[in-house]
């Protein structure tokens, strides 16, 4: 697995995600300053103190030296650190407001963050869901809200960072220099999916960015997230190992993993959904009072395009789940799992 | 907190401090004054001296917490290291009041400078007696629908848009008839577009011109079971003189207030003024509150 | 603050128990005084925890002040004014009682003290009167508002305000009842006496402790707002 | 586990017998074992819980236990570790035991209180624990708004399970301020006041002035559940940053209610296994109060990503470089007192270097943190979660075992097992090392914290962190077999083993009932004064 990693990070500094844009070169300068800064520190205080430690060993016959203290050393050792910290204060305010100051024609984009998706609305009203397309070598400022608890928005590669707050509008800008994908996180804890609400952000070389404004097919070139390759591949085997499991209960485990039951039980309870148990091949009433009987079909299109077809006495909130998020085998494991709950 | 007090050990218990018995005049004058002061504060109150009331009403507050303290909690006669540890827990207190202000009351700096990020208030005339619907209006107020209101009422007008499930009541479903509270004409629909709902999640949008509001509230009248008709009374109701071919200027213009401070940022910016004044975070254009900027005149 | 139990029905008001210091202070004085010092950091405990909400009162009428300044004048400031009034009486009277107890007049201690107790019972009548009141109206905090007098934004924020601030207050107003029952009873037991009289004065602070929020607390939100 | 063994002559152990003489006891070394009994058995629980979430993190794609069952062991793991061990660790336990004892004291000032605040204690982590069976709580021990509100299960059980503990705190850190103010032996002036104690005072203050904000803003959450009050939550108007300021300004102070002792016990050890007086005695006093002080205004920097304003980040960053600087001189000050010495390596003095190695990586990576630009990358990643590792558990953690070994003699009279404890250090060192050090780099490349998941790019540095959790297990079970079996069967170990100066030492071990005996001490000198001739 390292070499995977050190690969798909390849231009990154040790230790550090990729740099991808001019924010993140600068913010670099700071930390190895910090980090050097921090070994020299490290080995005065640790390296005397083992110094110390042996050269001062018990032995027979030392006597002790009685100090009590000295103010000059005591004195440089305060004043020194101030001046040092009082740099470094100055350093990262002045990398902060690079950081948090977008340029006057940054291109703006709106971000929803709600239980446990990105969703991005551009101004022409197209949106996207936990993808995130975006020009290359454009200064990008997102406007950021969230629907329900507080999210954050973290790109690793271009060092920014912003929480996403209910109630009130933050922002967040980059200007991609690095063509690709780019990992994004929710980094504030925000429910049982948490560690499921990912998105990417796909920097696009200006042809490509043209065809997706035109809505065709398009393609993205240049850095990977080493996510998108191993997770793959993880996911792949996975689906391997479980492949010696009977198919309801593969589902079983994926309805675990993709956060299905914090909305649906499996007992029959209503909880934000309706529950699996008990409805396959049965007829519900819908929102608008047709009644559906839930087969293959329902369900496939319920889990792709949850609005479609609400049940009624539900809110219609659930995230649509699209094909890259659950695929055709995983599909079919879960809804022989709920067949299988009959 | 008092360290520098008693340094020997035992011999610290500050012989004769705790025996001070009040004399009972001094209770009746203390009660007295107290009763005075409160009768101060309630008559304050009542004359009006704008931030100054918050001022003086403190300070009488202050000046009777004094008394109570210093007399009845017998501080004045006691050992100084009670009042130093008394009067530091306010002292704390002022620290956490101090550093959650400049955060709280400064928030909010998120636009780009000098971008305005509101559109234009005065639209130029597009349609002659817009509250006569016809397929161009229609399909303007459909335009209008797209960029205002599906994030709550959802692309179709279902209600179920991708911020629905955080309102309560949840916004209404134009398709259906249910639950109207104005009405579904559409000059009811005007009036609620003008007004908002108040306790719901339905802000006035009387931001948008009064006349792509009637072109919306058309669109939004088209999307229902069955589409209702404006009486001429009903028109008249809502303030339209049927008589012209134009509005009038029965509406005062209006833009949002976040809008209104960023040109006036702008406009001071210009005069190397800049930056008195600094938008609220919750006041923007979009999903929060519309706060209408009831003197504000754009042209000025 | 440890006390040698007395033997029921031997001392009394009249006849109290003589009072033997813990075996871990030198004297009476050195307890005492050990006692008041612990008892003043208590109420700093009291002036930050009941601050800390005056904190959020303040910054949100800050940010919202029309919203509660429009709120506020929902607020009887009739009761409000007689509700001060009776607090500030009962702190005197409280004061008499210990007055009283340190002279060793534990009768005329007893009378203050109960006194201070109706003064606070009447004070909780009053709160009880304007609680039900607002109830009645609709006037809930925050999310169960449904009053429709006032439908400002944000002004159900202020009545969340309001009822957590005087409902904290009330709870010690009730607390500091109880207390004084307890020292009453102390009293009565003989247990109190000019050489010992610390319970009697620490209750005495707080419960002009809990007048003294109340005077910042009426100013700001029948008053000001 | 100390009242098994068979002590001579009266002591405060066979003072009375019987369970009941324990449970309603005033005796404030019963009091500080109770509390140790307490403090270890939820430390164990909370490690359990940690276990299994590092067991969980091992491999991506393995997870051990399912999402929601994960988010709760995350939350108790955090609670139980930071309300129920770590900030009643050293001042309650050891504390309790040591304090009145330093201070020649025949108690703390008030007895029933410290008694009344076990209870309180044991009340408030049943609180919390009974919410275990009621669908437990997900909300992450900050309970930051709206998630908390929104959440259902046992979490108002668990907040109100901390808003009782939190008086526990309160009270105890008043007894100690009032103990500490009136009951010093004659001639103990605060000039020969040992350093333990000033940091006990500094972290009272803290616990007396912070703890009760805590409590407020915990009510409020309650109320914001059963009455909607709707103050920190955004649909009715509220403002969920605000609880993050109320939430801060206890609980960033309360980190230093958590290293402030521990910098205390070192601070007593280091000179004793010196045989040197410590260096800078006043500006060590003084640093005590100095973090104390700036614990209450950097309380900001926890919001730096929060949508605080930018001029509250200004000054909050600016703030906050200035906690570096007395802590600084806390180390430089250790290290200094190493010098020209004659150093032993008992148990005590091992965990004191290794608090210096490790207590220093923690105060480096928090300059990182505090540093706004560097912060907005690391922060809700695994770097701050392992410079908080650092600084807890390598530091007060440390402080604390190292304690317990150098007080043990004290409170049993026995000596523990010298190799064994070597070993036991030796394991918990490099388990601990191997265990947080990964974090950082995973945490610098943008693994983000409280994830049941984590990408397959961060497996490496998962893995070894798994692995280190092992060795962590290891040396503390270690450490427990010791200390248990030395209390039952260690050899005698007379009154003073260390030769050390501080006032607790002059009484016999297990000290008697009222700890000195008919006499009261009387103090002629420093704590400190170890002269050439005493080596």
């Amino acid at each position: 697995m390292n070499s995977v990693m050190s690969k798909a990070y390849g231009k990154a500094a040790w230790g550090l995600p990729l740099q991808g844009s001019d924010v993140a070169v600068t913010w670099d300068h700071l930390y190895w300053f910090l980090f050097w800064l921090s070994v020299f520190f490290f080995i005065l205080v640790v390296g005397g103190m083992i110094y110390f430690a042996i050269v001062y060993r018990k032995k027979e016959g030392r006597k002790t030296k009685y100090i009590v203290d000295h103010h000059a050393l005591e004195a440089f050792w305060t004043i020194i650190p101030t001046i040092l910290l009082m740099a470094i204060f100055g350093w990262g305010w002045s990398v902060y407001k690079k950081q948090i100051h977008a340029p006057t024609d940054a291109m703006e984009i709106r971000v929803i963050g709600k239980q446990w998706l990105w969703t991005f609305q551009y101004d022409d009203g197209r949106t996207e869901a936990s993808k995130l397309v975006v020009p290359l070598g454009k200064p990008i400022k997102l406007i950021m809200t969230s629907q329900d608890v507080i999210h954050s928005f973290f790109i690793p590669n271009f060092r920014v960072k912003q929480d996403v707050v209910p109630g009130m509008y933050t922002s967040v800008w980059f200007e991609p220099k690095v063509a690709g994908e780019h990992q994004v996180f929710c980094t504030e804890y925000c429910g049982t999916s948490h560690s499921g609400m990912l998105a990417k952000v796909e920097v696009l070389e200006p042809e490509q960015y043209e065809l997706w404004k035109a809505g065709k097919p398009y393609q993205v070139t240049g850095v990977k997230t080493p996510s998108s390759d191993l997770l793959a591949a993880a996911q792949s085997s996975a689906r391997l190992a479980n492949a010696k499991l009977p198919l309801p209960d593969q589902g079983a485990k994926l309805v675990q993993a993709k956060g299905c039951t914090a909305c649906h039980s499996i007992d029959g309870s209503a909880k934000i959904g309706p529950s699996y148990k008990g409805i396959f091949g049965h007829e519900q009433e819908l929102l608008d009072g047709t009644k559906v009987t839930v087969d293959e079909n329902y369900i496939r299109e319920s889990i792709q395009k949850p609005q479609a077809k609400v049940v009624k006495g539900f809110n219609p909130v659930m995230p649509p789940y699209t094909k890259d998020m659950i695929g055709e085998e995983d599909m079919n494991a879960i809804v022989a799992y709920i067949k299988s709950l009959n | 907190m008092s360290n520098s007090h008693d340094n020997h050990g035992h011999g610290s218990h500050g012989e004769g401090h705790g025996h001070y018995i009040i004399p009972d005049a001094t209770i009746y004058k203390t009660l007295g004054a107290l009763l005075v002061l409160t009768g101060i504060t309630v008559g304050l109150s009542f004359v009006h001296l704008g931030t100054w009331n918050f001022v003086v009403g403190m300070l009488v507050a202050a000046m009777k917490a004094y008394l109570v303290a210093s007399i009845f909690m017998n501080l004045s006669h006691d050992d100084k290291s009670n009042s130093v540890i008394f009067v530091s827990g306010f002292f704390f207190l002022a620290i956490f009041i101090g550093l959650t202000a400049p955060d709280f009351l400064f928030r909010g700096d998120i636009f780009t400078e000098g971008k305005q990020i509101m559109l234009p208030v005065k639209g130029v005339s597009q349609f002659k007696r817009p509250w006569e619907p016809t397929p161009e209006i229609v399909a303007h107020g459909k335009a209008i629908f797209m960029q205002q209101c599906v994030s709550c009422h959802g692309p179709e007008g279902k209600g179920d848009g991708p911020a629905a499930a955080a309102l309560v009541p949840h916004p209404r479903n134009f398709t259906s008839a249910d639950g109207w509270g104005n009405g579904r004409k559409p000059s009811q629909i005007f009036k609620t577009l003008k007004e908002g709902r108040p306790g719901t999640g339905m802000a006035s949008f009387a931001t948008i011109p009064a006349e792509d509001r009637w072109t919306l509230a058309h669109y939004v009248a088209s999307l229902g079971p069955n589409v209702l008709k404006d009486t001429p009374e009903d028109l008249k109701a809502a303030g339209v003189d049927t008589s012209k071919d134009t509005l009038g200027d029965t509406e005062a213009p209006s833009i949002p207030i976040t809008a209104a401070m960023k040109i006036l940022d702008a406009e001071t910016a210009k005069d190397g003024l800049k930056g008195n004044i600094k938008p609220g975070h919750d006041d923007l254009e979009g999903y929060g509150e519309r706060v209408e900027a009831r003197t504000f005149n754009p042209n000025l | 603050m440890s006390h040698a139990s007395v033997p029921a029905g031997k001392y009394n008001a009249d006849n109290p128990a003589p009072h033997h210091f813990g075996h871990h202070f030198e004297s009476a004085e050195h307890e005492f005084s050990s006692a008041k010092q612990g008892m003043w950091l208590f109420m700093v405990t009291e002036v930050l925890m009941i601050g800390a909400i005056f904190v959020g009162y303040l910054l949100f009428r800050l940010r919202f002040p029309e919203a509660f300044h429009e709120a506020h004048k929902e607020l009887n400031v009739k009761l409000g004014a007689l509700n001060t009034v009776i607090l500030i009486i009962s702190s005197a009277t409280m004061v008499l009682g210990v007055t009283a107890a340190q002279r060793g007049n534990n009768r005329r201690s007893i009378g203050m003290l109960i006194t201070t107790i109706f003064l606070g019972g009447c004070f909780c009548l009053v709160k009880y009167f304007e609680y039900t009141h607002k109830f009645h109206e609709g006037i809930f905090p925050g999310g169960l508002y449904h009053f429709e007098g006032l439908t400002v934004p944000h002004a159900p924020l202020f009545f969340s305000f309001y009822f957590v601030m005087t409902g904290i207050h009330a709870f010690h107003v009730v607390v500091g009842m109880c207390l004084i029952t307890w020292i009453i009873t102390r009293i009565k037991r003989g247990q109190i006496s000019k050489e010992f009289f610390t319970p009697v004065e620490l209750v005495g602070f707080y419960w002009h402790f809990v007048d003294l929020v109340w005077i910042f607390l009426f100013p700001l939100l029948y008053l000001l707002g | 586990m100390a009242h098994t063994a068979e002590a001579h002559g009266d002591n405060y152990l066979n003072h009375e017998k019987g369970l009941w003489s324990w449970m309603t006891t005033v005796d404030h070394k019963r009091i500080g074992l109770m509390y140790l009994a307490s403090v270890c058995f939820f430390f164990f629980l909370g490690g359990i819980f940690a276990l299994i979430i590092r067991l969980n993190l091992m491999h991506s794609g393995h997870p051990v236990v399912d999402a929601n069952t994960y988010n709760k062991l995350m939350t108790y793991h955090g609670a139980i570790m930071v309300f129920l061990v770590i900030i009643p660790a050293i001042p309650a336990s050891i504390g309790n035991f040591v304090l009145p004892m330093m201070l020649g004291a025949k108690d703390v000032a008030f007895p029933k209180l410290n008694l009344a605040s076990y209870y309180i204690y044991l009340a408030g982590a049943t609180f919390a624990c009974l919410a275990l069976f009621l669908g437990g709580a997900d909300t992450g021990w900050t309970f930051y708004t709206p998630y908390s509100i929104r959440t259902g299960g046992g979490v108002i059980l668990v907040i109100f399970g901390a808003f009782v503990a939190g008086f526990s705190s309160i009270l105890t850190g008043l007894n100690f301020i009032v103990t500490i103010q009136k009951l010093r032996a004659p001639g103990l002036t605060w000039n020969r006041l040992p350093l333990l104690l000033w940091a006990l005072y500094a972290t009272s203050i803290i616990q007396v002035l912070a703890t009760p904000v805590l409590a407020i803003t915990l009510v409020l959450l309650i109320f914001e559940h059963v009455f909607k009050v709707g103050i920190f939550d955004p649909a009715l108007g509220g403002d969920p940053v605000l609880f993050q300021h109320f939430f801060w300004f206890y609980s960033h102070p309360a980190v230093y209610i958590m290293i402030l002792p521990a910098m205390g016990v070192i601070s007593e050890i280091i000179p004793v296994f010196s045989r040197k007086p410590i260096f800078g005695y006043r500006a060590i006093a003084l640093a005590s109060f100095g973090i104390a002080l700036v614990a209450f205004i950097v309380w900001g920097h926890h919001l730096f990503v929060s949508g605080q304003s930018e001029l509250a980040n200004f000054v909050f960053s600016l703030l906050t470089m200035f906690v570096a600087i007395p802590t600084g001189v806390k180390v430089f000050s250790w290290v200094g007192t190493m010098y020209k010495g004659s150093i032993r390596f008992n148990a005590p003095m091992l965990y004191a270097l290794g608090f210096i190695e490790l207590f220093t990586i923690g105060g480096l990576t928090g300059v990182f943190l505090a540093t706004l630009a560097i912060d907005v990358h690391l922060t809700d990643t695994y770097f701050v979660i392992a410079h908080f590792h650092y600084v807890m558990v390598g530091g007060t953690i440390m402080g604390f075992v190292g304690g317990m070994h150098y007080w043990f003699p004290k409170v049993t009279g026995k000596l523990y097992n010298e190799t064994v404890a070597m070993w036991a250090f030796i394991s918990i060192i490099i388990g601990f090392n191997l265990t947080f050090f990964p974090q950082f780099i995973a945490g610098t490349e943008g693994m983000p914290r409280r994830y049941w998941s984590q990408l397959p790019e961060f497996d490496l540095w998962n893995t070894l962190s798994t692995v280190g959790s092992w060795f962590l297990l290891l040396g503390f079970l270690m450490v427990a077999w010791n200390m248990i079996k030395s209390a039952k069967s260690g050899p005698a170990a007379g009154d003073n083993p260390w030769r050390a100066l501080t006032l607790e030492w002059q009484s016999k071990s297990p000290p008697p009932h009222d700890n000195f005996g008919p006499t009261t001490p009387t103090v002629t000198h420093w704590p400190y004064e170890y002269k050439g001739a005493n080596v």
